[in-house]
């Protein structure tokens, strides 16, 4: 029998395969661009958190140096020339009395505000990763187990989940790091917070997938043949529930940072010294009036951050949906 | 039969602009509906039935379009081009506008009735309210007017108590029941033709037989003619007067009802024929068609069922097969109606003097029930 | 080859499967509300029994929501019955754990209807024939692969598809798929749920025949599910007719085609529409829709449609024999004339379905009499007791209260019939020594055995 | 009359997430390894004496279940403990606070669906033209935006460097004018809405572009469904189309997801507050966790979570009303 492409399939169901989605994902130019965001703010994130020298500059230890002198530093760490006079609430570059040398001015200690800038990349994006793996975790965990054993099981663990839903999550978030830190909040418990809020997320959409593939009459036919439950979980249920939870995932990081920023606002997030986003905004947002400039880019660099991952997450929806394909 | 044609199709095709390439649906159909008759379309899944039927009302949304042929209802141009000088198409001026088709043609001359009886009502809306719509719009009825002759006709295809009924939900109806109803709102419009795109497919048997014996009363009693859209044989010998056969965007065999089952000449009809099983008698061997229906993106060459006929010979990949009259006094009843015009025509070069019986038999491939010969470019 | 449980010495022919009185129940509307509001059971498959010979294929028939899926479902434990046993080589299988049961799924496979989510898309069609035969560790990987290749030629595909996804087939390659996969572990029998109906034509005939072709190369047995009364003809060699949860009618496939007993089987084979414009036969119509099956009529459950219910006392059924069946059921009889009585049914069913209407007649019981005695009666008008309750039913009716006298109509007509107060079920001697199942009062006579 | 059970139901099942939500926050700010007591009075120089007063004062020396239960039985009177911060029950404070934080609220879901749903419809009927472009990367940045940002950029736009809108606080279109000094219902109107324009916009611009997105995608399902189809063969125009038969059922999924996002909402609000100076719960919030004023915070949690719940069900309801399907029954 010979077979061609167009004998076979009739195209009512989409291609599936990470092969094929990643194919998609590759021709279609916004999944590509929020990529190209995301993998920027990544290494962002990861070369700043690894260079000691460029941390020591933002953290404040040699909070006067600039743009232009930090350069050869990091060619050459041995030779940090000394400090110079602290220069605050430097503007930027195409404001009155902004220079090159602090493309976007310094801040409140005279930090360069770029560089601070750049390295709170690595809070939003270590906050987004582990909170949504967190949360992933935990809501595949629950919604899996209610939707595949139903019953009384479903109902205690959906109702539990509907409770967590109902504190709206920056007021879970607040109260979980305020309280459970005693009284000292960091960004762990930011993580852990944010990760216990988005479980509930996580969980009804897993659960919803897994109660349909669960309809399945390829799961009936496993079970017919005699297939035990923990294979026909583990070869059927999960990789055919799993796929739209990770476009989710992808949604939910840029939500995390949301939240984590909000936190951070309010003064509960990443504490001082360490460069946030958030917090950096809340000194910003003192400073309105006299020094405008200085609230707008740490909301920019959220923007495109969060961005990033939401036109990813959109191109991957895009690649996995049946009906676009059409 | 001397009743006039309402309706012509010639030439019609119909293709969709895919990612994967161009879809040719309809490839060049052509067929008529008389008044008061109903015309079979008859094909399996992919053959380019629904897709043929749709244009008619000219409904194709993208990445379909109409790239070629002719439709006239009546007087009215519905589908027609005209050829520039650089050889491009382009829709003659004749051709109805968009408004134009809204306003004389969509519901009050030609109603449809899709398959789905369950897709096909608004959930959010009483099922009066949407017969009462389409009546008010497409008659020129005042409000109450239409919600009586709504009633009524809800009466007429047997929903007991309409005026109780009126108001209940779609959800609130059985499937044979909401089939009712879109017969009620094609026939309240009182158009001359109605298109029925399996109607009775995702019914049960015993529901289908109810809705077949309803719309034969009503066929009579109206005066409707009926485009009738199935794949399901047994329905076809049932209420249609002629019958069109699809295979793969194309018609390869048109004629009287009787012709078609009784006088076959398409080997895809034949073939067709003999795939399916009897309930009125025990047949002990199918012989079913070979393989599965090529892509419509990339068809055969020529006789686009060459890759399948049993009959196919090399002639059959190389000339494209013409339509050719092929009426005959088969059943021996002295055929009335082969005096007016010869109806039974079939796309096969076996009855066409171009060489087939000189040719040579396709070789067959494979010792299994799949055969699949020969173009595959 | 077969690995696991050998044959047990049940012979072709012979019994394989026994299912005694079987039901299964679902609650319709679950949750704790539901539970208080007394929200009553979905009788899906109510007392059923029959059995299934080894090597034959036994069909299922109905229409939709009949009960019929559910019940291949029940026999296989995919559901755990109500009540009744089935039986599997003698062992009752509603006796066994799901542990216990798991081992013998060997010997018991599926196919499905939808060509589409049978298969699981995100593994080989090689993956999906092997694991059957992976759940009950049959042969090493190795043999395992042979033999899903060999199954693979076996069904009419290749070898060179163990490597290839389900998306990249068609719907009637995927079938085939299907059947690889249910013949991999050598089973005794296959539930086939509609195995073709989401098919076309041709490719429903293809499939049809790689079926028969393996049945007869590996002897297998088939519970095959339709809705479709010519495929059950070309495959069958009996045929069980469903309707509500009950069988109506089990007879060998001759005899139930050519002589249908049940008169819902003759409504059955009379709808379909013949492929022959020259056909002779008028094709008959079942009126009305089907009962819920929360709430399924007394008795035989197809009584509230069929043509023939039978006249209250036309057997001579004592009261304490019916006031086991129907409590509160009044014993009456008539002797009506068969025509007249059919007229009494007719429109006793036209006020309970309301498929008149009394728009145009005055509002007078007279009037209305004389409107009904027109339509309903013509010819042949009953006289006597009847004729009072229809003048009853008349006076109602100009009231415009519907359903008073659609009540009093069914009281007094359908529910003294013996087809509402008792539940027919007719063991049959068929001409020689086949044994034929019909539930039907109409065969009270001519039972063999009433034990049943 | 099914409406009406379906109603009561829903409102049935409220009570054990009522009862639930009121747990967590109490275990939250309880039992967790932060002792209230102790994060009070850090850093200052204590005795065990003022330690015991302490507890003794907020009931903290009992064991923890009889606590929960005292509190519970309180919160079914309405009464959610005392704020010795700032001495009055935590009820009254609730009362007063509640007003600023709803007319927010409710003013950015008016805001959001007002501008969402035209935008979403015109987006799904010109599907892949500009419009849907723009509209596309309209809502693209609105759910990519944190509020408070916006909030702090309108105030800078708008009050700062434009001086056209007030930067911060509320006007109360319940207070007596005189209270402002106003001369009128009127002036207190407009001043209200002067007020409330900017942090509307910032709270409600995240609501407006997820909004935004649902309605283009579902107006665009929708206008595929066979009856759209059936109504086209009618020959309906389309004008028609879109606004009846496309339209009605393509609001289900808005209505689900107004619901929904009310929990943002909320939340959000403690940030806009805080950018805006509004004195409703949000602040409250950040206020009392200031000043530990744990009972405040265990009140403001629950009340937030109590009208997130109210808010759902009456999402719920209204869905039920829309899609006549939903008689009663689960609707997931």
């Amino acid at each position: 029998m010979a077979t061609t492409e167009g004998q076979l399939g009739d195209g009512e169901e989409p291609q599936v395969g990470w092969r094929h989605t990643l194919a998609q994902v590759r021709n279609d130019p916004t999944a590509r661009f929020g990529l190209y965001i995301i993998a920027i703010a990544t290494s962002v994130a990861i070369f700043s958190a690894v260079d000691a020298n460029l941390s020591r500059l933002t953290l404040g230890a040699y909070h006067d140096y600039t743009i232009g002198e930090w350069l050869p530093v990091l060619e050459n760490p041995e030779t940090l020339p000394p400090p110079g006079e602290m220069q605050t609430y430097q503007p930027p570059v195409f404001a009155e009395g902004g220079s090159w040398d602090n493309p976007l001015g310094t801040d409140q200690s005279g930090r360069d505000y770029l560089s601070r800038i750049i390295y709170g990349a690595r809070i939003s994006m270590a906050v987004g990763f582990f909170a949504t793996f967190l949360g992933l975790t935990g809501g595949v965990a629950i919604g899996a187990v209610a939707g595949y054993y139903g019953g009384w099981i479903d109902d205690v663990l959906m109702r539990f989940v509907e409770i967590i839903y109902s504190i709206p999550a920056l007021v879970l978030v607040i109260v979980f790091t305020v309280f459970v830190s005693g009284g000292n909040p960091d960004v762990i418990y930011a993580i852990l917070g944010v990760g216990i809020a988005t479980v509930p997320v996580f969980s009804r959409i897993i659960r919803s997938r897994v109660l349909s593939v669960r309809e399945m009459d390829y799961v009936e036919a496993a079970r017919a043949a005699g297939v035990t439950d923990r294979n026909i979980i583990r070869r059927h249920i999960i990789p055919n529930s799993f796929a739209p939870v990770l476009v989710y995932a992808t949604l939910q990081i840029g939500f995390a940072i949301l939240i984590v920023a909000g936190l951070s606002f309010l003064g509960y997030g990443a504490q001082p010294p360490t460069p946030d986003w958030g917090q950096m905004l809340n000194h910003a947002h003192g400073q309105m009036h006299v020094n405008p400039w200085m609230s707008i880019w740490p909301g920019v660099a959220i923007l495109l951050t969060i961005m990033g991952f939401n036109l990813f997450g959109d191109g991957l929806q895009d690649a996995l949906d049946p009906r676009i394909d059409n | 039969m001397s009743n006039e044609t309402i309706l012509e199709v010639d030439g019609l095709k119909t293709h969709f602009y895919t990612e994967q390439g161009v879809v040719r649906a309809v490839d060049g159909v052509s067929f008529d509906v008389r008044e008061r008759e109903i015309v079979g379309i008859v094909g399996e899944s992919g053959a380019g039935k629904s897709v043929a039927t749709t244009s008619i009302l000219r409904l194709i949304e993208e990445p379909g379009q109409i790239v070629d042929g002719e439709i006239t209802y009546r007087d009215l141009t519905i589908v027609g081009f005209e050829e520039q000088d650089d050889g491009t198409l382009t829709p003659r001026e004749a051709m109805l506008s968009n408004r134009e088709m809204r306003d004389q043609v969509r519901g009050n001359e030609i109603a449809i009735i899709f398959q789905d009886p369950m897709e096909s009502l608004n959930p959010v809306y009483s099922v009066g309210h949407q017969v009462t719509e389409f009546i008010e719009l497409n008659r020129e009825l005042s409000g109450g007017d239409a919600r009586q002759e709504a009633i009524d006709m809800l009466r007429e295809v047997g929903i007991p108590e309409p005026e109780n009924r009126f108001d209940d939900y779609p959800h609130e109806f059985s499937g044979g029941m909401r089939q009712r109803v879109l017969i009620a709102m094609a026939l309240g419009c009182r158009p001359t033709l109605i298109i029925a795109d399996e109607p009775t497919t995702a019914l049960d048997v015993t529901v289908e037989g109810q809705i077949l014996d309803l719309v034969k009363d009503l066929q009579t009693k109206y005066g409707t003619s009926f485009i009738w859209v199935t794949h399901d044989m047994g329905i076809v010998a049932e209420i249609c007067d002629r019958v069109n056969v699809m295979y793969l965007g194309e018609i390869v065999e048109q004629g009287p009802v009787d012709d078609i089952f009784h006088d076959t000449k398409h080997p895809y009809t034949q073939k067709l024929l003999e795939s399916i099983p009897r309930p009125d008698r025990t047949v002990t061997e199918l012989d079913p068609i070979a393989g599965t229906m090529p892509s419509a993106i990339n068809p055969p060459r020529a006789c686009r069922f060459h890759t399948r006929c049993p009959d196919a010979r090399v002639a059959c990949t190389e000339v494209e097969p013409r339509f050719v009259a092929v009426g005959n006094d088969a059943d021996g009843d002295g055929d009335e109606h082969e005096g007016e015009h010869n109806d039974h025509r079939t796309a096969c070069i076996k009855y066409d003097d171009v060489g087939y019986w000189d040719s040579v038999p396709l070789e067959k491939v494979g010792d299994r029930d799949i055969q699949y010969v020969g173009d595959r470019s | 080859m077969s690995g696991g449980t050998a044959d047990e010495g049940v012979a072709t022919g012979e019994t394989l499967m026994e299912v005694d009185g079987m039901s299964k129940y679902f609650q319709s509307e679950g949750g704790f509300l539901a539970s208080l509001r007394g929200a009553a059971d979905v009788k899906a498959v109510d007392d059923v029994t029959f059995d299934i010979k080894k090597g034959e294929t036994l069909a299922l028939v109905g229409e939709s929501g009949c009960g019929k899926s559910t019940l291949a479902r029940t026999i296989l434990q995919l559901h755990r019955p109500t009540e009744g046993s089935i039986r599997f080589k003698g062992t009752d299988l509603t006796d066994l754990s799901s542990r216990e049961i798991r081992p013998l799924r060997q010997d018991m496979q599926m196919v499905f209807q939808d060509p589409h989510s049978s298969l699981n898309p995100r593994l080989k069609v090689g993956q999906i024939i092997e694991e059957p035969m992976k759940a009950h560790d049959m042969y090493d990987a190795a043999g395992r692969r042979e033999r899903a290749e060999k199954l693979l030629e076996s069904v009419g595909l290749e070898a060179a598809h163990y490597h290839r996804y389900p998306h990249e087939f068609s719907g009637g390659q995927r079938q085939r798929v299907n059947l690889a996969r249910a013949f991999s572990t050598d089973p005794e029998i296959i539930m086939c749920d509609e195995p073709t109906s989401a098919l076309d034509v041709s490719v429903q005939a293809q499939v049809l025949n790689v079926m028969k072709r393996l049945q007869d190369e590996f002897g297998v047995t088939y519970l095959f599910i339709s809705h479709d009364m010519s495929v059950v003809r070309y495959v069958a060699d009996r045929v069980a007719v469903m309707y509500l949860g009950h069988v109506a009618e089990l007879a060998e496939k001759e005899a139930l085609f050519e002589n249908p007993k049940h008169p819902y089987t003759r409504a059955l084979l009379d709808s379909i529409p013949v492929p022959d414009p020259r056909s002779t036969g008028e094709r008959g119509t079942l009126a009305g829709d089907v009962p819920s099956p929360t709430n399924p009529p007394s008795g035989c459950r197809f009584r509230t449609r069929c043509p023939k219910l039978i006249q209250p006392g036309t057997y001579d059924v004592t009261r304490e024999e019916l006031a086991d069946d129907a409590a509160g059921a009044a014993l009456q009889s008539y002797d009506l004339d068969e025509p007249t009585w059919r007229n009494v049914i007719g429109f006793v069913r036209a006020v309970d379905r309301r498929s008149f209407t009394l728009e145009n007649v005055e509002d007078s019981p007279d009037a209305v009499r004389a409107f009904l005695d027109e339509r309903f009666f013509a010819g042949s008008t009953p006289s006597g007791e009847p004729a009072d309750v229809i003048d009853d039913a008349a006076r109602l009716l100009a009231e415009e209260r519907w359903d008073e006298a659609a009540d009093h109509l069914r009281t007094t007509f359908e529910e003294p019939s013996i087809c509402a107060a008792r539940r027919p079920a007719y063991v049959l001697e068929e001409d020689v020594e086949e044994e034929r199942f019909v539930a039907c009062h109409l065969y009270r006579d001519s039972e063999t055995d009433s034990s049943h | 009359m099914t409406l009406l059970r379906y109603t009561i139901r829903r409102i049935l099942q409220a009570i054990p997430v009522l009862i639930g939500i009121s747990f967590i926050t109490f275990v939250l700010v309880n039992a967790l390894p932060g002792d209230p007591v102790a994060i009070m009075l850090e850093g200052q120089e204590v005795d065990q004496e003022t330690i015991e007063a302490v507890e003794r004062r907020y009931g903290l020396d009992r064991p923890f279940h009889e606590r929960f239960v005292t509190y519970m039985l309180g919160l079914i009177q309405g009464d959610l403990g005392y704020s010795f911060h700032r001495d009055m029950p935590v009820s009254t404070l609730m009362w007063i606070r509640l007003g600023p934080t709803l007319l927010l609220v409710i003013s950015a879901f008016v805001f959001a669906l007002v501008t969402a749903v035209p935008l979403g419809v015109l987006a799904a009927k010109r599907r892949n033209e500009p419009t849907d472009h723009v509209s596309r990367i309209i809502a693209l940045i609105g759910v990519s935006t944190p509020s408070f940002w916006i909030g702090i950029m309108l105030i800078l736009i708008f009050a700062v460097w434009l001086g056209w809108l007030p930067s911060g606080r509320l006007v109360y279109p319940w207070r007596d004018p005189a209270h402002y000094g106003f001369d009128g219902r009127l002036e207190l109107y407009y001043q209200t809405i002067r007020h409330l324009l900017l942090p509307m916009v910032a709270l409600g611009t995240l609501q407006m572009a997820t909004i935004m997105r649902i309605e283009r995608s579902s107006m665009v399902e929708s206008l595929q469904e066979e009856y759209v189809q059936l109504a086209r063969a009618y020959g309906v125009p389309e004008r028609t189309i879109l606004r009846k038969h496309a339209f009605r059922s393509a609001q289900l999924p808005i209505i689900t997801i107004v619901g929904l996002n009310l929990s943002t909402a909320l939340g959000g609000a403690v940030l806009i507050e805080t950018v805006f100076e509004i004195n409703g719960m949000g602040r409250l919030l950040i206020q009392s966790i200031q000043q530990l004023d744990y009972q405040v915070v265990m009140g403001v949690t629950i009340v937030l979570a109590t009208i997130f719940v109210i808010g759902v069900i009456i999402t719920d309801i209204s869905y039920a009303y829309v899609d006549p399907r939903v008689s009663y029954g689960d609707r997931d």
